[in-house]
């Protein structure tokens, strides 16, 4: 499951499009749903810095639990991924909309709901040197 | 403290997509005139030419073109390499489509989850250097066709499918519209289940006219079968077309 | 105090459909199998067997039963009373699309947007006490088509449409599937450009098999002139598909 | 331009459906771009509660300033339909998703951008008798 490098090259050019070269923090926020592998995703956005020449001091990955909300009936509910056979965990790792294959509202059944957060990559917040 | 809100994965897609040499989007706002058919066919074709050639599946809704190539969502397997690596069909032709993961299990995707779906797979496909990619399409013009075509504008070129009845003609042309409102100033116009009648029709409308396709006898039978496929009754149509993209 | 947020126009939808004897949705996950041909016909044949009947077309973003019908959006008007009437077309039929409002320029919906649009136009158009509504929708499984299947299961038979190419079925058993989930009972299927080889597959898999309709060697020709679409080739086939229907 | 009724009658049956049959004060908020006659609309509201026995005291009609926002570069801005010709503002005032036949981002003239507020029917409030 190393897809983290994708997503750590996403938030680092996304970081050097806003003009950052120098920070001395990065907040990333990543779904939980996703589950992906923190070490790794941290591992890849020191490795890509460097190869890019960015300066930035600090990582810190933040965890959003998944936060799923039927559009019928109203319910709200979280999955766990760690609770959900390989196969499938690893469909919604590499695809999150994957869940609307396998998945149906606890409460009513119906394919109709949405992921409200906690789905992938999130919020990105870059603290400067003051 | 700076707080950004657009699309980070965009950029990594873009960066991917900047690796290929063409990239086409085959599109139609109309359904059934031949997107599958077509991208399935031009990716297979340009790949027998021993060009390194990639197709894309983006009709998340109704994926069809593992059906067309034969090969089972179940067999669908991408090696991971800083992402994914897309899967080999045969020589030179590279292949990707969301059935692997959802074993082509029925969806039904609003809006807004089949852009997040979009941006996700372009961020984490690694094509590689490839001579062209062909992007299968989802009928219509809604949310995906949308962001593709305003955000990767400069990145790929449209080939609009189009069989010649009224109905089709009548609903691309207002595709073309928006093409060209967006800014595309080289619009293909690919004729299918034709016989060359729409070339004037591209001509009044400043398209590009790649050719036609006429309606195989062959096609039905030898879906499923790559090499059946490549040895259509069509295939002169569709290298004389190859001939006239690069 | 109470504060609300469920879409009140969804409750005036229903209440419109509910004068109606049967409303029939028209559907298929693939586009170009024919959902607006059929929806066209059966509603103009219905018409002329003496039956008040509605078409109502929900391609937001492909309108095309005007094009059928040989309405120009310029000639589409609707009158006004405690809210809007729908056109009528000729004895028995009556007609809505938007093209009236947006002359048939071209739009680019979000999933969002379209279901606004649809519950607005559902909410404002008094068809009154029709015999049958047969609704026209877009290809794919989208944002209109969860809300209308959910919100209007009580109220809207489902007729899906097939060919019977490799392609159109392995789409439409995913529909099916979704229907299914959303509780429809009897879902009934229409093959269109085919030879009554859906049958077995029909049984199979528990549907109303409505009977097929033959590829019509005068339809082309005949789209857009309503004298001539009642005198088609395959015109026993329509009339044996509404008896079943009634 | 009298399909106010329409909307009328969708508040009312929303209302009755929440349970109430009695209130002291109902408002709705409404979006200009729908260029809704609120004197047809109060009367139509005052009609139809009569007819269907329900007893509101008072209606408010707020009006809400159309708010579009462009997708592609962020612009946004509003639009005036008392300014705009009698065919599209009919054309809207059926159905505002008719302005993405006619309407383009002021900024980049992108078609892709959304309704953000004011499109038409809002919020209901309902204020019971205490
Ligand atoms: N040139 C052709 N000759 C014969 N059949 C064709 C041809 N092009 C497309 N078809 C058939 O038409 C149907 C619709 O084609 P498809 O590629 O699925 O369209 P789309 O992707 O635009 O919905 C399919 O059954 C396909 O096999
Ligand atoms: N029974 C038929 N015989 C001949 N042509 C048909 C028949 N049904 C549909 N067509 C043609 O096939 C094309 C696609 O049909 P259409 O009704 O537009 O499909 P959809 O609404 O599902 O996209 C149109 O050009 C139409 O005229
Ligand atoms: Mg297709
Ligand atoms: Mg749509
Ligand atoms: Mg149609
Ligand atoms: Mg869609
Ligand atoms: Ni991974
Ligand atoms: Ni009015
Ligand atoms: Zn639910
Ligand atoms: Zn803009």
């Amino acid at each position: 499951m190393v897809h983290e490098w994708a997503l750590a090259e996403s938030i680092l050019l996304y970081i050097e499009n806003q003009g950052v070269r120098r920070a001395r923090r990065v907040v990333v926020k990543i779904g939980v749903l996703q589950s992906i592998d923190r070490e790794i995703l941290e591992f890849a956005l020191r490795e890509i810095s460097r190869e890019r020449g960015l300066e930035i001091n600090e990582f810190t990955i933040l965890e959003e639990e998944p936060l799923l909300k039927c559009n019928r009936c109203g319910f709200q509910w979280s999955i766990d991924p760690s609770k959900i056979s390989e196969d499938i965990r690893e469909a919604i790792h590499f695809l999150p909309e994957s869940i609307y294959a396998y998945f149906r509202c606890p409460n009513c059944g119906s394919i109709d709901f949405e992921i409200v957060k906690g789905r992938g990559l999130g919020e990105i917040k870059v603290e400067n040197y003051e | 403290m700076k707080t950004m809100s657009r699309d980070p994965r965009v950029l990594k897609a873009i960066k991917n997509l900047s690796e290929i040499q063409r990239v086409y989007l085959v599109i139609s706002s109309k359904g059934g005139v031949g997107k599958t058919t077509i991208s399935t066919l031009l990716a297979l074709y340009e790949a027998s030419r021993n060009r390194m050639t990639g197709l894309l599946d983006l009709d998340f809704v109704n994926p069809s073109t593992h059906v067309f190539l034969g090969l089972k969502p179940e067999e669908l397997k991408y090696e991971e390499e800083k992402g994914v690596k897309p899967y080999t069909v045969k020589n030179n032709l590279f292949y990707f489509s969301i059935v692997s993961y959802t074993r082509d299990k029925p969806i039904a995707l609003r809006g807004r989850e089949a852009v997040n779906a979009l941006w996700e797979i372009l961020a984490i496909v690694n094509w590689g250097p490839l001579h062209s990619l062909f992007i299968d399409t989802p009928p219509g013009i809604g949310d995906e066709h949308v962001e593709l075509l305003y955000t990767l504008k400069d990145k790929t070129k449209p080939i609009v499918v189009s069989t010649p009845s009224k109905l089709s003609l009548n609903s691309i042309e207002k595709l073309i519209q928006i093409l060209k409102e967006a800014g595309f100033r080289e619009i293909y116009l690919l004729e299918n289940m034709g016989d060359g009648s729409l070339q004037n029709y591209a001509e009044e409308n400043k398209l590009v006219y790649l050719g036609y396709i006429p309606k195989s006898s062959r096609l039905e039978e030898s879906i499923g079968n790559t090499e059946k496929l490549l040895e259509l009754d069509v295939a002169t149509y569709i290298y004389n077309i190859l001939s006239k993209l690069s």
